[in-house]
């Protein structure tokens, strides 16, 4: 059940190079929260008319928000001012998240701060697996122990080779997937990422025959359904597409239902 | 605080505006839309409309440019899918409509009106989104007193025509707008807008061009409604960079009957209850008694 | 990083804005003045003119709003006044011109040809903050033929009319303009606005209504400026909301030869120069070099 | 000679309610400064276009630049914020000052801020004399004893009686002048304060036969003269008329110089 909250800050940690976790109390906010979901921010000190930003909800701790963000902008650069105290407008939950109950054997693949909806969805999820976590370099690869701690395993893939093997995610992905065919299991695959990344995850899970479940990242005014800036082609199960809005009916959707 | 907007009976001045509010019910667990005096919703024409290729915004200072190119559901979509929510808020309900056409204007206020919980129309002859219909109607005279007289005769509906803001006399459209039989007007839409990707060197909205709004462009919106006010036999709706009591009651001096909420809504769902409040307490504060004390009141 | 802006020889394409930067002196312990592609003072007519009453200006959200209502010296007391300081600084000079008639722009068209230093007219045909004159002439095609060309027989100065913003086509005005003998156009100038204090229920300006200017109004300039490129085949000049190179760049590669800086000066006097430097980063950057291979780069 | 400055804040005290002393390290400005000049402050905080807004020099010691402000609306309560080592932009020093060798025995009249140039006169006139400071209340009565320790006697008048005698600063004023006559000295008026009491030291100054200068309080923008935001119809000595600019052709006055 959305909610306006103004919540406050109880305090955010520096990660690795660029990434934060901004932890915040959102009492009627937190509770509610689903893996997949997220927030919409009212960034304090932009221009009053500054519009919202939208953050994946990176998990939750009683009436504790945790968000993990990297400073792209104006926005995520002045959210790193924030300290202790300090209010913050929050919207959320909003969106639906990722289904709890796989069919097949749950497998994430995150990329940069992709980690985040996947990080809250690792701690929910009644079965644990392999979470494959792709970046540039080593700065963008986060939370791995955060995964390790809850029983996953973590592969790592970084484009310039500087943590785990050198490549994109996609190398170590196919090798799960061959693994877990070979041992006949039927993966569920689990994404956030980039555009490029989610693409081509849920092409493996269409050519796998499994569900692929991919939280898309879109610029976003209202993240309500109320302003049309999000949408999505999509397809329904009989063929026919139209267009959802990734705020309200999204972010999560199987990979077959996206028209890219 | 009631207010006829000509036979839209508000029972406050205060809507939000077309396409920042969806179709109410989006808005409807963060606001108590039951509050508003009217909802003004997204515009529709008769068919369902895909809207125009992503990135559709752009934020900019002083508030963001648009092209969404008015997606919608269609008149049936929308008398079907969205119409039984908003005749449960008991709220006048402002159906916002377009078309490339004078006979899909009037087609789409024909069908309106036998949609039960219509409580008027606003004509969006102004959107600056879309290749046909839209601005191209708004910005010459003749062409918005033909096609205001032919959606008059196809509707018996309170007829608020949107009027464009790039003209250079507002003036000949509200005379010709009303003349052609408009019960209201709405003013402004968006103004004509572009942003370009200094990197990439390409414009960043997909639609190239889109329409700006926020409290940029507030100060042309009340010049606007002043000069509209002054020739205006038929009441005045104002929109533009409001986000606070302060910019409604500033349109409502210039000679507005009444004030739709926009951009605002998307940074603080909530600012339109806090306009209505901040109305009322103004009108008590300096010993009105009614909105139309405040109406045109300029000295 | 030359630019030829109609016969206007500027060595490089940033200048300031008419009206907000004197005429010259005024900012020359600020700035180094020499190093501006031209300076263009404040807009004269033939007599000295007192402008409008105070409050002549208001602060608003991305910009302000201005009604100065063209106070000035008149040619005798520009030309005595204030043009040896501007021969010193061997940049060239555009003058803003005004009248209310076409025989007065004529006249000062005229008599400004014979003033030693005069580089080129910028026709102000858009200014909202005067009765006669300004706005009036610039938002009527024929009447922008008819004055630029009635200039045009009394001046072999370059000839730039300063188009209006307010107006739903704007190539009808670049054409007209340039086949009644333009050599270059300027655009925007400021939007017509108005604010209202809400206590004393009056509009702020003493003119009541003025022109807003400042970031608020940049998409809507890039987007005027883009569509006149379109049709032009003189030389543009762009302004409106430049606080830093990345708004100047955004105008070059919309169609602009040369960019003004307006507003921003009264807040960074040296933004002008800031612009030029940051143009030139650019053009580096990317590996241009001419102004001429961004202008109209448009993707 | 102007300049723009970047100069660092070394910190700010509470005086009355809502009035505060700010003082800055302004190299090159402070220097140069002559009482009645004024800057022009781009205050931090507010938007990147928010006009700047012109401060009276309240004094300087060496290279340290003292304002003094009262918070009235979004700028001046922004300025609030200032902590030591923040930077501020500041052009000037700006303006026409005070003329520092009075003809007649100098009479100074404040009324509220306007203390502020004076104050930085007082140090500088070559005698001393009266100052005659207004104000609603108790609060607005500023920089008494700054005065005093300069060897000035200052009388107090108040509209509500809470410091001082009761009632417009004029009546002590008119006691003075008549003290100054009947001991056949010829006064010379400095003031600066809302309009309406500049207006009526003017009047008096005419009546008196005596100069008065007036600093003017205009709405300013840019500070320099390139405007024409600031303009001031003024009478030269022949009679005929002009329009000057406050910024640059004052703000200092003398009271015949003003048609009002
Ligand atoms: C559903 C969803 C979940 C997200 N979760 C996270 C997260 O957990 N951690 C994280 O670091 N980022 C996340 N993002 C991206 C985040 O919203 C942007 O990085 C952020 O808005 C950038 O703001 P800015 O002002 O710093 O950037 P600027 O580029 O200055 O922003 C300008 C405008 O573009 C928008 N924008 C810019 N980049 C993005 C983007 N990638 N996605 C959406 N809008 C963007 C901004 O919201 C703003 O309106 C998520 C986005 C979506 C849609
Ligand atoms: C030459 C000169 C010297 C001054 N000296 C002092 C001083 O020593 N101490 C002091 O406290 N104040 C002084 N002022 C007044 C001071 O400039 C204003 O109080 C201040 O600008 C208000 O800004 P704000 O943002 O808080 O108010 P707002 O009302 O929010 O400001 C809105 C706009 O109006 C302008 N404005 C508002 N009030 C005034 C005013 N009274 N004068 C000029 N512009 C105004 C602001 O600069 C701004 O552009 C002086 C003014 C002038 C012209
Ligand atoms: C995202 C968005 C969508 C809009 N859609 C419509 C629309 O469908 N029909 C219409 O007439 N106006 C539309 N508008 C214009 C608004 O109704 C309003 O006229 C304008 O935004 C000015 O008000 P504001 O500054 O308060 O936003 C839209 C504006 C925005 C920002
Ligand atoms: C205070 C002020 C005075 C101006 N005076 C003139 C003028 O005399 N003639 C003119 O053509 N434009 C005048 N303008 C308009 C500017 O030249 C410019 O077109 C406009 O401000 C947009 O640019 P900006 O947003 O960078 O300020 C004036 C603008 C301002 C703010
Ligand atoms: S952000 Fe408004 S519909 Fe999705
Ligand atoms: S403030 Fe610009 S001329 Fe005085």
């Amino acid at each position: 059940m959305m909610k306006d909250v103004t919540c406050r800050v109880i305090g955010q940690t520096p990660l690795t190079a660029g990434y934060w976790a901004l932890d915040m109390e959102a009492p009627g906010l937190a509770e509610a929260a689903q893996p997949g979901q997220f927030v919409h921010v009212r960034v304090p000190g932009l221009e009053p008319i500054a519009l919202r930003r939208p953050f994946s909800i990176f998990g939750t701790e009683g009436t504790t928000l945790k968000l993990l963000y990297k400073t792209v902008g104006r926005g995520t650069s002045q959210m790193n001012r924030l300290v202790p105290g300090d209010p913050v407008q929050v919207i959320g939950p909003l969106g639906n998240g990722f289904p709890l109950e796989p069919r097949g054997e749950p497998l994430l693949v995150a990329g940069g701060y992709g980690v985040a909806p996947l990080a809250f969805l690792a701690g929910r999820l009644p079965t644990k697996g392999v979470v494959l976590i792709g970046g540039r370099s080593a700065d963008d690869v986060l939370a791995v122990t955060a995964f390790e701690r809850l029983g996953w395993t973590v592969r790592v893939a970084t484009e310039d080779g500087s943590l785990g093997e050198t490549g994109l995610v996609t190398v170590p992905l196919d090798r799960e997937l061959a693994r877990l065919h070979e041992a006949g299991a039927t993966p569920e695959l689990f994404s956030c990422g980039p555009d490029g990344l989610l693409r081509a995850v849920g092409e493996r899970a269409i050519q796998a025959g499994c569900r692929g479940w991919l939280s898309l990242d879109k610029h976003m005014v209202c993240g309500v359904g109320a302003c049309l800036a999000c949408v999505q082609r999509l397809r329904r199960e009989d063929g026919t597409e139209w267009i959802g809005r990734v705020c309200r009916d999204g972010p999560v959707f199987e990979a077959r239902e996206i028209v890219w | 605080m009631r207010v006829d907007l000509g036979g839209i009976r508000m029972k406050n001045p205060v809507t939000v505006a077309s396409g920042t509010f969806g179709y109410g019910a989006e808005y409807a667990k963060l606001v108590d839309v039951t509050r508003l005096g009217a909802i003004t919703v997204k515009g529709i024409r008769l068919q369902p409309w895909p809207g125009n290729p992503l990135p559709r915004h752009v934020e900019v200072p002083g508030g963001m440019v648009n092209a969404i190119g008015l997606q919608g559901p269609g008149v049936e979509g929308f008398a079907r899918d969205y119409m039984p929510f908003l005749r449960t808020t008991g709220v006048p309900v402002i159906v916002n409509i377009w078309g490339t056409s004078e006979e899909e204007y009037a087609e789409v206020a024909r069908r309106l009106s036998e949609v039960e919980g219509v409580s008027g129309l606003e004509l969006n002859i102004s959107c600056p989104n879309v290749k046909e219909g839209g601005n191209a109607f708004g910005t010459d005279p003749r062409a918005v007193a033909s096609l205001v007289a032919a959606v008059r005769r196809a509707t018996r509906l309170p007829l608020m025509p949107k009027l464009a803001p790039n003209v250079p006399d507002i003036k000949l459209f509200v005379r010709a707008a009303q003349e052609a039989g408009a019960d209201a007007l709405a003013l402004i839409n968006t103004l004509p807008a572009m942003v370009i990707d200094i990197e990439t060197r390409r414009p960043v909205l997909a639609n190239k061009v889109g329409g700006l709004s926020g409290p940029a462009i507030h100060p042309v919106a009340v010049k606007l409604v002043w000069e509209a006010a002054q020739v205006a036999r038929v009441p005045l709706l104002a929109m533009g960079g409001i986000v606070g009591p302060e910019e409604a009651i500033e349109f409502l001096i210039a000679g507005a009957s009444a004030v739709a909420v926009g951009t605002a809504n998307f940074i603080d769902p909530t600012t339109s209850l806090r306009v209505l409040e901040g109305i009322e307490a103004y009108l008590r504060r300096h010993g009105m008694n009614a909105v139309a004390a405040l109406t045109g009141s300029l000295l």
